[in-house]
């Protein structure tokens, strides 16, 4: 059984990584059908992996209502909001128009769930100001070389900045296109050698976190 | 005005000043504001998989067209959801294997040519220019993003940070310059990515506003104004409450 | 407790009423600064300017409505601008939660245009699988989207005559708000299939296309809604994204103003303390 | 190259006198226009034909060397019969055409290791597509034609067979990176295993120490988060062994710690790592089960109970490790405002600029990783952290020597750093 359950999905890690590693660099027809069906099937199983994502959620309310632990009122709110725009998505055949005429789930979608989705971040604006205010502080050098560059771009990247001070549009265009440009370059070429390194301990079987849950 | 786009105003201008009750403090309208959010946005997810994958991508292909093949995906999406059976749960590593796996293998070679071959081909740049006729010159234009000047700062940034994020020698002796260079290459791009920031969610904040002016337009009623009126109401019936009742520590 | 101090304790909520006086004024009485255009975006406008008639560009979407008033505008730019030139447009969405937005967008700018659906554009939808969903479309179209968004079979729609896969297409432009996003599009899409594209993101990714940009691996980036306003003034249609430069501008000063602040009553708090 | 050279002799020797008439001609009968003030003088010599290499098939290659009248005026047209007939090339069908003094080898984006034909040479790919149909394994017969004004010379008649090939050469800089930099990780993992290795002292974690101490001053506890992501993401893994770290430190000097979760599973995982710090500190009777408690899976609630958690316990030392979005900025400032030290460490780096503002010290993105596996020392982190440094001295060195030899090409105008810097493009 450990043969089964531990060397296997290892076996399988470890072929399909090589063989779709490997693919890239073969341009002959046999392996380029290789790569059409079986980027295929992952847009398939992308769905089910959706679905999976979704459901501890649906567990985690679920529990919650059902021990009806401190604050489960809201996680009615939630289902009744997940059941409703379900049933209407179906009703609708999830689409949110129908030959450019709104369904009621496109309703459901352009009043109910653009303005939540773009206020819960739009509160974010005032928090920036108030820390911006309270605690945005020259702690250190580097902070204050922060603080400078931002103040630059933020000024450089609006129509009354470069109006009250000119210069201001074309320094932060040098910030973002050199200074900002090197540094993103850097921190991209570590971040893609570290990503090559996970990937290939994934394929050897030296990181295997990601086989996580399930019991032996 | 339609009668649907009149109670849809009403509606996301209620939620969106739910939200930024928040503001004031944290509070049972947000809560249910945020709850609802969150069961929506589920609820759409589950209905556009349902029918983008089960009905256009399995079922029409194989039903109607006979793909076959196409029910190994589906076997292999199958044992994924095996996960919520304890005693077959270990079926689901096969599939996560099969992900994980092939997701690696597409991933390195693109990768490093992508961001490593494509990076530091565009780094190494010959620092003086031939200019036909004149001979070989050294170009000092800041503004310019091909100048000799800047490619020599975009030469000194990079190998900076990179040997700031370099773990093998301690920062010491020049070590120690060439890190404290880095550091402040790295804030510089700190700050514009802060300045940046500050600038998106403005924006976001501009767009929710502009609904909300909108929305207060008397042809819908002026929901904005009412619903402010009810939100602040309900802010203060809630915190009065809060006040008889003893505080609770959750 | 000494003034500097007094003034740093103050009740954030005063903050948060000046930052939305400063958004909300300006809306509602507009000054109309005027808007110089970037390089950056300037990219991205002139190449769509230089392809011919029936082009065909791709348009993906990825994103979602915590980012429409950054991104809408600029898709709608866009698509315009696509529009005026008689470009045939395809579009797409990676991120399932955008699919309603892309929807409405590509209806919306079609019907004000008079474009019809299927011969001058086409939506697919959204597809799971993220990046796997790019390669794929490079390797066959009609295996990742088999039938569009309103569900008629991709096969055969005028608009996509002569095109296979993303190796058939003119230009992509990727509209991202996180991952997948801008950056997808080049590993997975145009590393091998060789198409030139461009880019357009929220304010929060753009700093990070830079290296990007520069290395030409993308022609031209629309950055935020500043990105969405110099695209609005170069197609000569001022929309939502040029009527909140001056929200832009007030914000951005205020928040200059108050970290200004912030670091005079710090310093000021701080001599004290080392007087003391 | 013997026989090119002398090819360039020979055409140069015929054209001279040619050209002179063709311009006296061309006076003659009055032509202002653009047409060529120069004209073609031998029908393209050694064409050669052959399958594109490093492809999937149906494409073929044509190379041809220059000519003295290559000028924009003059023009090439590739022609193509979709039988294999050595017939008349007349009747062929036109499936490019461009200007004379474009397509050379040179201009192409071939890496030296794959270059067809010397850069001086004319090339250019005949691809199936909409225009022409060219199917691997059938046999074409190719020509090239050489237009001026109304002039059309003809060359001899080449046939070859598209084939699909099993490897492209083109990307083989990038399978030898792949191979160098996978054999330089799994090498140094090895290494790790069998001895200790050398890692820099990360100064952030100094910082830390210094907070506890702070900490246990003011008698105040320590706030301790491990980030938005579940034990899954490798940025909750390093922020769980810090928090090993910091709990050792909390539980011998006494000090209460509050580990507020969002996630159930990684709030198990905590549980036990405090547990065992306590143990090892020899003080496992002032270990607390619910110094680790759950709070909320939601972002914004949770980041509301712990402001309200900041602002009642007024912890002295707040601790940000692990992936953070949109609240990153919410925590830190209600921590800034009670007046407590705060260490980040994240590696979000959209939230980067965030930290280092009302932080007091921040683990930037790397760093993270370094530290954790600087405190734990265990084989398969440090040999990676290990692997990856020296692909980054591999960068660096390729960055500081490609800059140098781009330069003297540029400077001494010569091709062969070429032959350097080819390696470490994308060439495809």
């Amino acid at each position: 059984m450990i043969l089964l359950r531990r060397q296997l999905p290892l076996v399988i890690t470890l072929v399909t990584g090589l063989g779709m590693a490997a693919q890239y660099y073969v341009p002959h027809p046999a392996s380029e059908g290789l790569l059409t069906s079986v980027t295929k099937w992952l847009q398939i199983i992308g769905g089910f992996a959706l679905v999976l994502g979704v459901t501890s959620l649906f567990h985690v309310h679920a529990v919650k209502i059902r021990r009806q632990e401190a604050g489960w009122g809201y996680s009615v709110v939630l289902y009744a909001g997940m059941l409703g725009t379900i049933a209407v998505g179906l009703w609708a055949n999830g689409k949110e128009s129908i030959d450019g005429v709104m369904t009621a789930f496109g309703w459901v979608y352009s009043y109910m769930m653009v303005p939540l989705q773009g206020t819960m971040f739009a509160i974010l604006a005032f928090f920036i100001a108030s820390a911006a205010y309270r605690s945005f502080r020259a702690r250190s050098r580097e902070a204050a070389v922060l603080l400078a560059a931002a103040v630059i771009v933020m000024m450089g990247r609006v129509p009354l900045g470069e109006y009250i001070l000119p210069l201001s549009g074309d320094v932060s265009q040098w910030i973002l296109n050199v200074l900002n440009a090197s540094v993103r370059r850097a921190i991209l070429i570590g971040v893609s050698l570290g990503a090559v390194a996970l990937s290939l301990k994934i394929i050897f079987g030296v990181e295997r976190s990601y086989l996580g849950g399930g019991k032996e | 005005m339609p009668f649907e786009s009149i109670v849809g105003a009403w509606v996301a201008t209620g939620l969106t000043l739910f939200i930024f009750s928040f503001l004031y403090k944290d509070n049972p309208v947000f809560k249910v504001a945020e709850h609802l959010y969150v069961g929506v946005s589920v609820g759409y997810t589950i209905v556009k998989t349902y029918d983008t994958v089960i009905v256009h991508l399995i079922w029409k292909p194989i039903v109607e067209n006979h793909e076959w093949m196409l029910l190994i995906p589906v076997f292999i999406g199958l044992l994924m959801l095996t996960r919520y059976v304890p005693k077959a749960s270990w079926l689901s590593r096969y599939a996560f294997a099969f992900i994980v796996g092939v997701g690696s293998g597409l991933a390195i070679p693109r990768t490093i040519s992508s961001f490593i071959l494509k990076q530091v081909e565009d780094t190494i740049r010959p620092l003086l220019t031939l200019v036909p006729g004149e001979g070989v010159s050294f170009t000092w234009n800041l503004l310019s993003p091909a100048s000799g000047v800047n490619a020599i700062i975009i030469l000194i940034g990079v190998c900076s940070v990179l040997f700031y994020f370099f773990f093998s020698v301690e920062h010491t002796g020049p070590g120690k310059a060439v890190a404290r260079t880095g550091v402040f290459f790295l804030m510089i791009a700190f700050g514009a990515a802060f300045g940046y920031t500050v600038m998106a969610r403005m924006s976001l904040l501009i767009g929710r506003l502009t609904d909300l002016i909108e929305f207060s337009d008397a042809s819908y009623g002026r929901p904005t104004l009412w619903l402010l009126v009810v939100t602040i109401g309900l802010l203060i019936v809630l915190g009065r409450r809060a006040q008889r009742e003893p505080p609770q520590e959750s | 407790m000494s003034f500097a101090e007094r003034m740093l304790k103050i009740d954030r909520r005063i903050i948060f009423l000046v930052i939305g006086l400063c958004t909300l004024l300006p809306l509602l009485y507009p000054v109309g600064l005027p808007i110089k255009v970037s390089p950056e975006v300037r990219g991205v406008y002139e190449h769509i300017e230089s392809l011919p008639e029936r082009s065909v560009l791709f348009l993906s979407f990825d994103f979602d409505p915590a980012s429409k008033p950054e991104l809408h505008p600029q898709a709608i730019a866009l698509l315009r601008h696509a529009f005026k030139k008689n470009l045939r447009v395809i579009a797409m969405t990676l991120w399932v939660s955008g699919t309603g937005l892309a929807d409405q967008i590509m209806t919306q700018v079609a019907r004000e245009m008079g474009k019809e659906n299927g011969t001058d554009y086409v939506f697919l939808g959204w597809s799971p699988g993220n990046t796997a969903v790019i390669i794929n479309l490079g390797q066959d179209l009609y295996k990742t989207f088999p039938s569009d968004y309103g569900g008629k079979p991709t096969k055969g729609l005028p608009v996509l005559d002569g095109v296979y896969s993303l190796k058939d297409i003119t230009y992509l432009v990727g509209l991202g708000a996180g991952n997948p996003g801008v950056e997808a599009w080049y590993v997975f899409g145009k590393d091998k299939y060789r198409f030139e594209m461009g880019g357009g993101c929220t304010g929060v990714m753009a700093p990070g296309l830079y290296p990007l940009l520069r290395s030409g691996q993308i022609n031209g980036l629309i950055g935020g809604l500043r990105g969405a306003a110099e695209y609005e003034s170069l197609i000569d249609r001022k929309g939502t994204a040029v009527a909140g430069m001056d929200a832009q501008s007030a914000t951005h000063a205020a928040i200059v103003l108050l970290v200004i602040m912030c670091n005079v009553f710090y310093v000021s708090l701080r001599s004290q303390q080392g007087r003391g | 190259m013997e026989r090119e050279t002398y090819f360039v002799k020979r055409t140069r020797g015929t054209a001279g006198p040619f050209l002179k008439v063709m311009m006296v001609l061309a006076a003659l009968v009055g032509l202002a226009s653009p047409v060529p003030a120069q004209t073609v003088s031998l029908p393209p010599h050694e064409l050669r034909v052959f399958d594109t290499p490093s492809d999937g098939g149906g494409s073929l290659t044509v190379v041809w060397p220059p000519a003295p009248h290559d000028s924009k005026e003059v023009r090439y047209q590739v022609l193509l019969s979709e039988g294999a007939e050595d017939g008349d090339p007349s009747h062929f069908k036109v499936v490019d055409e461009f200007s004379s003094n474009t397509h050379y080898v040179r201009d192409s984006k071939w890496p030296w290791w794959t270059r067809p034909a010397g850069p001086e040479q004319h090339h250019a790919t005949i691809k199936n597509g909409k225009a022409v149909e060219l199917k691997s394994g059938n046999t074409y017969a190719v020509a090239l034609a050489v237009v001026a004004g109304e002039q059309r010379i003809f060359s001899s008649v080449v046939q070859a067979a598209p084939e699909p090939n099993w490897f492209n050469w083109n990307q083989l800089n990038n399978l030898l990176l792949v191979l160098g930099f996978g054999g330089i990780v799994f090498f140094a993992i090895g290494l790790a295993k069998k001895r200790e290795m050398f890692l820099r002292r990360i100064p952030g974690l100094d910082a830390v120490d210094e907070a506890i101490g702070r900490s246990t001053e003011l008698g105040k506890p320590i706030l301790y988060l491990t980030g938005a992501h579940d034990m899954n993401d490798p940025s909750t893994i390093a922020a769980a062994v810090i928090l090993g770290r910091v709990a050792k430190r909390a539980a011998s000097y006494e000090t209460e710690l509050l580990v507020p979760h969002r996630e159930p599973i990684t709030m198990a995982v905590c549980q036990e790592i405090t547990k065992q710090a306590y143990l090892e500190a020899g003080k496992p009777d002032l270990f607390k089960e619910d110094s680790n408690f759950f709070i909320t899976t939601d972002q914004f609630s949770y980041t509301a109970a712990v402001d309200g958690i900041m602002l009642r316990k007024k912890p002295a030392a707040n601790f940000f490790m692990g992936a953070y979005f949109a609240e990153s900025l919410l925590l830190t400032e209600t921590g800034a405002s009670t007046g407590a030290i705060q260490i980040a460490g994240t590696d979000s780096d959209h939230q980067l600029p965030f930290f280092v503002t009302t932080c007091d010290y921040t683990l930037i993105g790397e760093e993270l990783y370094a530290a954790s596996a600087y405190l734990s020392r265990e084989p398969v982190q440090v040999g990676t952290l290990r692997g990856q440094d020296i692909g980054k001295a591999v960068i660096l060195g390729v960055l500081g020597l490609g800059t140098l030899l781009a330069t003297a090409g540029v400077a001494l105008d010569v091709q062969w750093p070429q032959l350097f810097l080819d390696v470490f493009k994308d060439v495809k």
